[in-house]
């Protein structure tokens, strides 16, 4: 055994232990070529699923695999470079109109799309039928997708290939919404109970669901009467639920998979040494935070808060522990023009121990105090690792921070929206929209506010923003939204956004992904080989 | 006169005893190089653990921020893992934690299981019957999940560790107590100190315990390893010893990942553990063949 | 002696060692003999003699640390001990074969009895399969097993002792050996069986003439089967004669002393035994000079100096000792005087008289045992341990109860103290009914009746010291406590010839005496009026049991115990008890003055029991009842009488009709028909 | 014997009733709800959606009310269906268990050839050289944590052989050489620490047996070294070495979970560990169920062994 050790310390004699290169990309997808035909791309995603059903998951596992087989009204543009756009193509719906006062919506959608060719849809047309169906679905069940249509005061069809939404007043965020992952149509069929959709999925998108074993893999094939012409080239897709980093690393190194994923600066260098030739890809996806109990004390003190942020060393995290990143605002980088300016955001977050201390003998607190902060090891490692680093941070300027690794279900049922908890590191969920990332989390009934924020001006503010449609301006309101958060609510304290990176063998081709779930680019995705 | 025989009788049994504890020491360690080597690891790693401030040339939580996953050189002789921490410091302060779990794991579920064992078996008819039963319940359901669940319930921290693997260990403690009450239960000593009319209490504690040492030392000893090992798997699975502190466990625990990269990460732990387990396995078979009558009085 | 004709097997000089620890241990230190063909040469000595270690020498069978060292055992002219491991297997069973003690471990458990038998044919004979059978029944009905047939596919623990034992002799037979070594083959058998064991090797030597060596500890099965006799003492021959010359003329003193430390049946109750001083030395420390001047009464300081040779002292009788005068009895028994226990003996009052007084009356005490089966234990019927028992003890009298195993004496002796409830009748204690009484008044009667057991090592905690052994009673009935007890506990220890220094010991650093002595300690501790002896002497070697008789009668007369001496031994029984109760299968079925029990027995099984017991004296040789068959289970004993099964003179009467226990003449009670 | 059996299995039954019980009690004394967590997963949460949806899934009641309707449903077969996806738990577990029933099949098969020859080897040359490599190699199978061979074996198949066993389960019946390769390295893993306990037992077993006075008798028929270590003391011996594969079959299972995570195998094990995370009840309570059942078959199966092993034991 002993040898067998030795001979694996001397088989990966450590290279470098620099950082990731800082670019967001390198290696880009250029020049295409003629796309082939054939072959199937297999990877490791995410956890598995826990069900298929789109509208009873927000989960990133959930709709990363329904978003093959499912489309929506509209969606993201996809393709080299545009990995975080938010401009607006047809989906479903060919072209649209918005009208003056921005409160109705007409959609025209394609008539030449089919369901997929199973029972009880059995290959029928899609209809405007199957967009009300699912419009209907998400107002009744609970989720976050019913927020987007709490201004959508009625849905009409007139006719197979035209639906109308109309609005109660205007909505900002309505079309980002209905592009994003939250609302995939469903055939009709299915909103009445037909089809078993925690387990199955039938859309009208390039892949059909071929088989889901759950814990093992779901697998697609090529749906031959896609309205796409000529697409999918793939003949088929695997996708693998998510295992032990090393047995990913082990199986894209030994070319079971096609494309991997990883956020983790060790796997990075690991990938790189063992897969020379390989297509990177890092791209900015998600961001944690500390997020604060304030109905708690010390920390309903804003001084109090504002010394943790400052007491942070985030450049000094990000490099040792996922290799790159950025600093993050209440909107993340990836919806980059909503996002407050790197200056800015870098200005609001500067690495400031002496500072912090300050504040904190400010609030009266200079010898500092006991909290315990949870932080849950089911998105992986690094978290972990970051609240250790955030919590020797913390102890510089005198806050002694007990760690508690909670099991994912303790974590994210039961101690973080009972606010039982002093402090916790957590993800920010990547949305397509800003009020996604602002409605949920810091309006005083936010579904979301499990730190207790709770600012009538801020409340104000947040429902003031989705009446402005007008892009710019918008865009304007939600920056001072964000410094209002900055200085004056400072909770949850934003760490940093970091890099995923995109691991492909060299010949897959069309691979771009987009930071929206679904794979929304799968279909445009050929092998040459 | 009389106060004088006692002082004499103090003094000689003493010596008796202690002669017989070191008469017993020389022959193991005549008869038993390996367990001998055995005992002086684990003697070295209690000394380890208790001079720990003293060996470790680095506080074990301490970020050495300049200084992340560097590999093993003068400055930090097994180098640091990701934070920048000292990683043989850390091996000094985990030796800590594994012993600390090891020894509470097998001391509480030896209370227990003695306590369960001896009613069980020496009382019988309906007590044994159910106590029995509720053991066997929890032998059935394997011991990682039923630590799983213990662990999820009482949230993690090392304490907790300790009690689910004191509940996943006591059925066995209880089950070989039993087997041992049984045996002895029918011994003539038993019966003898019956005949003279000492109460069960005395019978229990005067003769059942101190005779039935031999296979509980042994199992202590396999205990106390296995115990380590489930530390280290339960950490695995993410319900173990929480971070910061430096537990073996932990530290292998989410190693797979460094194991290309910095492999000093995932051997040095590894081997602290594997070894002091191995020592104490070890220890267990070397008692075994020498408290085992039929074995070591067939020379 | 090799060139005498018909030398079957010459053992010469023959060292066995064994590796410990501490370096090579001798366990047989040059020991020669010889037997000749159809002869029956016994090896007797007591325990840790080497006397099995040098019968496991000749066919190599000892444990892996074992083995002969030097010296050469000639089998027909061929030195067994320089042949490689194949060619020894193929003498193995083929030419010679074993048997050893103990029947109930020595067969595979896993396998029948029928495949093990032909097993051994196979080892060493090619024959047709069908053959193989039939061999194996013919031996099976060669060595008397009825039904032979029906037995070949049954296992071991089907069978009885006495019946493994025969199947073990047929397997010995299995070849037709020209020399059978029998381990105590008898031992571990009751006297009934055993009388039947010895018959049937007797009776199989006749017809087959094979060659047997003897080894025993038993100097009543020398006498009946032997022809020669080596004599064996710490790993050396120091007597080897001719059976006859041996009991007649015994020229070592450690062969005269052995001879004088059993009690017989005509041994006179009066008399103390002989019993030899110390115990069997360690392999450990073995004495310099004559290995038994220690022990022996008239060593002088040559004997500690020199070992003497084994000295020819004419017609083939060989002795290992320098005394050379003839008649060393006289000697003995001068010096003798001068070696008996520093024991205060006190002309007792109590001894030799029955006091009126009764101290206890047991009456029809019964203990059923529920045979139970199934998942809520339904009771299916009873072991009828004991069945209906009265007799009574009065005080300073001793009371013998003999019967074989299974009989319910050991049962008995529990129910008298209460570590087992009785199922039925009563047990009285100086006048107080004590089977029904409260847990504290039990612990009062406890201290007036103590128990010693057989076994005096298992009895004894090992983890306890002497001092904490012995002042365990104390400190349970709180009778006295620190330098008192010290005190007491001394005075027990000098009581029972041990010395204060033995206090801080532990049981493991005594001989076997000296551990029946802290037991018979540990009773006397509360001083006692009544102490059930359960096979006390038992396990302990002859020379060693007779030390510990004569002090259980020195502390009866000293003390004006009362004894319960349950024993399988009736010499032993005859020998220390007034009055004697023949138990079989739970019932007395005589009871009567020892001397006239054993003279003038009157229950048919009494007289077959009696009659079994080997003695020892080749010439004494009488005719003996030879009793058919076994003890019948206890869990479905026969009808009526139940010992009609076996006994020989039995009626019709005796199948249906259970007998009373009649007085027959006063203080004889016997349970037969015929009376 | 079949009284015997019989009484057994009223045992057994009587066991599992306690084991699912104590785990009934067990999970739902966890913090956490699975409604919670399905509406978190949803993205929002309220308190009259958790009451809603907790009275939909029955989960309002008391826990002895729930116990008994439980137990009720499983008597008939019932398992209930999985509070996530809706699917009939029996489904599950009838997915799963062949996964973990082979693998621990498997290993215990790898265990036994492994093991018992090498014990008896070790027996054999009792105290000598190979006696000591042996028993520190078996000793130091135990030692090792089974996740750390688990990445160690597959760490080398990647780094020096440029493979891993195949992606996406398959199974025995679907593609029996892909299957092969898939559980061969998990069966492995697990086989070292049950032999490493075979090992032992068989040593000292056979040790204990033969030094007993009837492998004497054995050996002054004349028997030769094989006949009397393989035909009598071996099978004197087996008793104790399935006696110790019984009990340990508690703990191969407990590794199957590790195992299983590891190489992604698709088992019972992981199943469990999943369904505790999302508290998943009625598949944890179905599983543990199963665990536990197995548990107590298989040392059914090893008494009914002892029978046909040992005689004494059969007639008795």
């Amino acid at each position: 055994m002993l040898i067998l050790i030795l001979f694996v310390l001397a088989a990966c004699e450590s290279g470098s232990n620099e950082p990731a290169s800082k670019s967001e990309s390198s290696n880009k997808t250029g020049e295409e070529g003629t796309p082939k035909e054939g072959g199937t791309l297999s990877f490791y995603d995410f956890d598995d699923p826990k069900t298929l059903d789109p509208h009873k998951s927000i989960a990133s596992a959930t709709n990363s695999r329904i978003g093959l087989v499912y489309n929506k009204l509209v969606t993201f543009a996809t393709g080299p470079d545009n990995f975080s756009s938010d401009e607006i193509v047809p989906d479903l719906a060919k072209d649209w109109e918005i009208s003056e006062d921005g409160k109705t919506y007409t959609f025209h959608l394609r008539d030449d799309v089919k369901w997929q060719n199973i029972a009880p849809v059995n290959g029928r047309a899609f209809t405007s039928e199957d967009v009300i169906a699912t419009m209907e679905r998400i107002k009744n069940l609970p989720g976050p997708q019913a927020n987007s249509l709490v201004s959508v005061e009625s849905i009409e069809a007139p006719d197979d290939y035209t639906v109308i939404f109309n609005l109660s007043e205007p909505y900002a965020p309505l079309l980002n919404q209905l592009a994003s992952f939250v609302m995939w149509i469903l055939p009709k069929e299915a909103t009445e109970g037909k089809v078993d959709l925690d387990n199955t999925a039938i859309g009208t998108g390039p892949f059909i669901l071929e088989s889901w074993k759950r814990g093992v893999e779901a697998s697609f094939k090529k749906n031959p009467d896609y309205f796409e012409e000529g697409k999918p080239y793939l003949d088929g897709v695997t996708i693998y639920p998510n295992g032990d980093s090393m047995t990913e690393v082990n199986a894209f190194r030994t070319g079971q998979t096609d494309v991997i994923l990883t956020d983790s600066k060790i796997d990075f260098e690991t990938l790189k040494k063992s897969v020379p030739d390989a297509q990177i890809q890092s791209e900015i996806v998600t961001a944690s935070r500390l997020f604060i109990n304030q109905t708690r004390k010390p920390l309903d003190n804003i001084l109090v808060r504002q010394a943790m942020s400052k007491a942070i060393d985030r450049e000094g995290a990000w490099k040792s522990i996922y290799g790159n990143g950025e600093y993050n605002g209440y909107v993340m980088p990836t919806l980059e023009d909503w996002a407050l300016p790197l200056d800015e955001r870098k200005e609001y977050q500067e690495y400031d121990p002496e500072g912090a201390k300050e504040l904190l003998a400010e609030a009266g607190f200079p010898d500092g105090f006991e909290v315990s902060m949870i932080v849950t090891d089911g998105y992986g490692p690094q978290l972990v690792t970051l609240a250790e680093w955030v919590a020797e941070d913390l102890k510089e300027i005198g806050i002694k921070v007990n760690i508690e690794v909670l099991e994912y279900g303790t974590f994210f049922s039961e101690r973080w929206p009972s606010k039982e908890y002093d402090i916790g590191i957590g993800l920010v969920t990547p949305v397509t929209d800003p009020s996604d990332s602002l409605d949920p989390f810091f309006k005083s009934d936010g579904y979301r506010n499990w730190q207790g924020v709770n600012d009538p001006k801020l409340d104000e503010m947040i429902k003031q923003q989705y009446l402005i449609v007008d892009r710019d301006e918008r865009i304007k309101y939600i920056n001072e939204i964000e410094r209002y958060l900055f200085e004056n609510v400072t909770n949850h304290v934003n760490l940093f956004a970091y890099h995923i990176h995109h691991f492909k063998q060299p010949y897959v081709k069309g691979f771009d992904p987009h930071s929206n779930y679904g794979y929304l680019f799968m279909k445009n995705v050929w092998l040459d080989k | 006169m009389q106060e004088l025989q006692t002082v004499e009788k103090v003094i000689l049994k003493e010596n008796t005893k202690m002669f017989q504890f070191k008469e017993n020491c020389r022959r193991f360690i005549r008869s038993n190089p390996i367990g001998t080597i055995s005992i002086g690891f684990i003697l070295l790693v209690i000394l380890i653990s208790v001079l720990a401030p003293i060996i470790a040339p680095y506080d074990p939580v301490l970020q050495n921020r300049q200084s992340i996953l560097i590999g093993p050189n003068g400055t930090h002789i097994l180098g640091t893992d990701e934070l920048g921490r000292d990683v043989f410091s850390r091996i000094v302060y985990g030796s800590r934690i594994s012993l600390l779990v090891g020894f509470s794991a097998v001391v509480f579920s030896m209370i227990f299981g003695i306590f369960f064992g001896v009613v069980s078996g020496y009382f019988g008819g309906v007590i044994d019957m159910i106590v029995q039963r509720i053991m066997d319940a929890i032998m059935s359901i394997p011991s990682l999940i039923l630590a799983l669940f213990i662990a999820a319930l009482l949230g993690p921290a090392i304490q907790n560790v300790i009690i689910a693997l004191v509940i996943v260990e006591t059925p066995r403690f209880a089950r070989i107590v039993r087997g041992e009450m049984l045996r002895i239960r029918e011994t003539n000593y038993v019966e003898a100190s019956r005949s003279i009319g000492s109460s069960v209490f005395r019978i229990i504690w005067k003769h059942a315990i101190p005779n039935m040492g031999a296979p509980i030392i042994v199992l202590a000893s396999l205990a106390f390893g296995q115990s380590i090992i489930a530390e280290a798997s339960l950490s695995f699975l993410g319900i173990g010893t929480p971070p910061p502190n430096p537990s073996w466990g932990l530290m292998l625990s989410d190693a797979s990942r460094f194991m290309e990269t910095a492999p000093w990460l995932v051997l040095f732990p590894g081997l602290a553990l594997a070894l002091c387990v191995l020592a104490f396995n070890l220890l267990g078979d070397a008692l075994r063949d020498f408290l085992d009558p039929k074995i070591s009085s067939k020379k | 002696m090799a060139k005498e004709s018909g030398v079957l097997l010459q053992v010469d000089k023959m060292k066995t060692v064994f590796q410990t620890q501490s370096g090579y241990i001798e366990a047989v230190n040059g020991i020669s003999f010889h037997i000749k063909k159809g002869e029956t040469v016994a090896i007797v000595g007591e325990s840790g003699s080497g006397k099995s270690v040098s019968a496991m020498s000749i066919l190599r069978l000892l444990e892996k640390s074992g083995k002969v060292s030097s010296g050469r055992i000639l089998f027909k002219d061929i030195n067994l001990n320089e042949l490689s491991d194949e060619e020894i297997r193929k003498v193995r069973g083929k030419e010679i074969a074993m048997i050893f003690q103990d029947p109930m471990s020595c067969l595979d458990p896993v396998y029948t009895i029928g495949d093990q038998i032909i097993e051994a044919i196979k080892i060493h004979e090619d024959l047709p399969k069908k053959e193989y059978y039939s061999r194996a029944v013919e031996l099976l009905q060669l060595v008397g097993l009825p039904d032979a047939k029906a037995r070949m596919s049954i296992y071991p623990h089907q069978l009885s002792g006495g019946q493994r034992q025969r199947v073990m002799i047929a397997i010995a037979l299995a070849c037709r050996p020209n020399l059978i070594i029998a381990d105590e083959p008898t031992t571990a058998l009751d006297v009934t069986v055993q009388a039947q064991i010895m018959e049937l090797l007797k009776k199989l030597q006749t017809e087959l003439g094979t060659a047997i060596i003897l080894v025993t500890h038993d100097l009543g099965v020398v006498a009946e089967m032997a022809d020669r006799v080596v004599v064996v003492y710490a790993g050396q021959v120091v007597e080897e004669s001719n059976v006859i010359d041996l009991f007649n003329k015994p020229e070592h003193p450690y062969t005269e002393a052995l001879l004088q430390s059993v009690p017989r049946i005509e041994t006179n109750k009066n008399e103390r035994l002989m019993a030899i001083k110390g115990s069997v030395p360690s392999l450990y420390d073995m004495p310099t000079g004559c290995r038994f001047h220690p022990r022996c009464p008239y060593a002088s300081e040559i004997c500690r100096q020199e070992e003497p040779p084994l000295m020819n002292l004419g017609e083939n009788h060989y002795s290992k000792c320098w005394i050379k005068e003839k008649d060393i009895k006289k000697v003995m028994q001068n010096v003798n005087h001068n070696e008996q226990e520093d024991i205060e003996i006190i002309d007792s009052p109590h001894f030799g008289k029955h006091q009126n007084k009764k101290i206890l009356e047991v009456h029809g005490l019964k203990k059923y045992f529920p045979i139970t089966k199934g998942f809520f234990s339904r009771t299916v019927g009873y072991v009828r341990a004991v069945d209906g028992l009265s007799f009574d003890i009065h005080e300073g009298e001793t009371l013998g109860l003999v019967g074989e195993s299974g009989c319910g004496k050991s049962t008995s002796g529990r129910l008298i103290t209460s570590l087992l409830k009785p199922t039925g009748g009563s047990v009285t204690f100086n006048g107080q009914d004590i089977s029904r009484i409260n847990r504290h008044a039990l612990k009062k009667v406890r201290q007036r009746i103590q128990f010693v057991f057989q076994d005096p090592y298992s009895t004894l905690n090992p983890r306890m010291t002497v001092g904490d052994i012995i002042g365990e009673p104390l400190e349970v009935h709180r009778l006295v406590k620190g330098t008192e007890k010290y005190a007491r506990i001394v005075e027990l220890l000098e009581t029972v010839g041990l010395t204060r220094n033995d206090i801080q010991k532990f049981p493991h650093q005594f001989s076997g005496g000296q551990r029946q002595r802290i037991g018979i300690a540990r009773a006397l501790a509360t001083e006692p009026d009544l102490l059930i002896c359960d096979e006390a002497v038992s396990a302990l070697d002859v020379s060693v049991q007779a030390q510990i008789l004569n002090l259980l009668r020195d502390l009866q007369q000293k003390l004006g115990l009362s004894y319960l001496f349950i024993s399988h031994d009736l010499n032993v029984v005859k020998y220390i008890s007034h009055r004697v109760c023949v138990m079989y299968l739970g019932e007395i079925v005589e009871i009567a003055d020892s001397e006239v029990l054993f003279q003038n027995p009157l229950h048919p099984y009494s007289q077959a029991l009696i009659s079994a017991v080997p003695i020892p004296d080749p010439e004494g040789k009488s005719e003996r009842i030879i009793l058919e068959g076994e003890v019948p289970s206890p869990s479905n004993p026969p009808s009526g009488c139940k010992f009609h099964t076996r006994c020989l003179i039995a009626t019709d009467t005796c199948q249906t009709q259970q007998p009373d226990l009649k007085e027959v003449s006063p203080g004889h009670k016997v349970a037969c028909h015929n009376y | 014997m079949i009284g015997y059996i019989f009484k057994r299995l009223l045992y057994g039954i009587l066991v599992v009733l306690i084991m699912v019980t104590f785990v009934f009690v067990l999970m739902r004394s966890v913090p956490g709800d699975v409604v919670t967590l399905q509406l978190a997963e949803a993205g929002s949460v309220s308190e009259e959606q958790v009451d809603e949806m907790k009275s939909q899934l029955g989960l309002d009641k008391s826990i002895g009310i729930q116990l008994v309707v439980w137990l009720t449903n499983a008597v008939q077969g019932d398992l209930g269906n999985s509070l996530w996806s809706a699917q009939p738990v029996v489904n599950l577990i009838v997915e799963r268990l062949p996964v973990t029933l082979e693998l621990t099949f498997f290993s215990v098969i790898l265990a036994i050839i492994i093991g018992i020859p090498i014990g008896v080897l070790s027996a054999v040359k009792h105290n000598s050289f190979i006696d000591h490599i042996l028993r520190v190699t078996a000793v130091g199978g135990l030692s090792i944590p089974n996740f750390w061979l688990g990445l160690i074996i597959l760490l080398v198949l990647s780094l020096v052989f440029n493979w891993i066993p195949p992606l996406g389960f398959k199974s025995f019946s679907e593609n029996p050489i892909v299957n092969f390769q898939q559980m061969v390295f998990p069966a492995l893993v697990l086989a070292v620490t049950l032999s490493a306990s075979i090992i032992r037992m068989t040593r000292s077993a056979l040790l204990e047996v033969l030094h007993t006075d009837f492998i004497r008798t054995i050996r002054s028929k004349g028997a030769k070294e094989r006949v009397v270590i393989y035909k009598h003391a071996l099978r004197n011996s087996l008793v104790s070495v399935i006696t110790l594969i019984g009990i340990q079959i508690g703990t191969l299972l407990g590794g199957t979970v590790v195992l299983e995570t590891i190489f992604s195998l698709p088992g019972l094990g992981s199943l469990i560990f999943e369904s505790v995370t999302i508290r998943d009840y009625p598949i944890v309570q179905a599983s543990v169920l199963t665990f536990g059942t197995m548990f107590l078959l298989v040392n059914l199966v090893v008494d009914v062994m002892y029978g046909w092993i040992d005689p004494r034991i059969r007639n008795n």
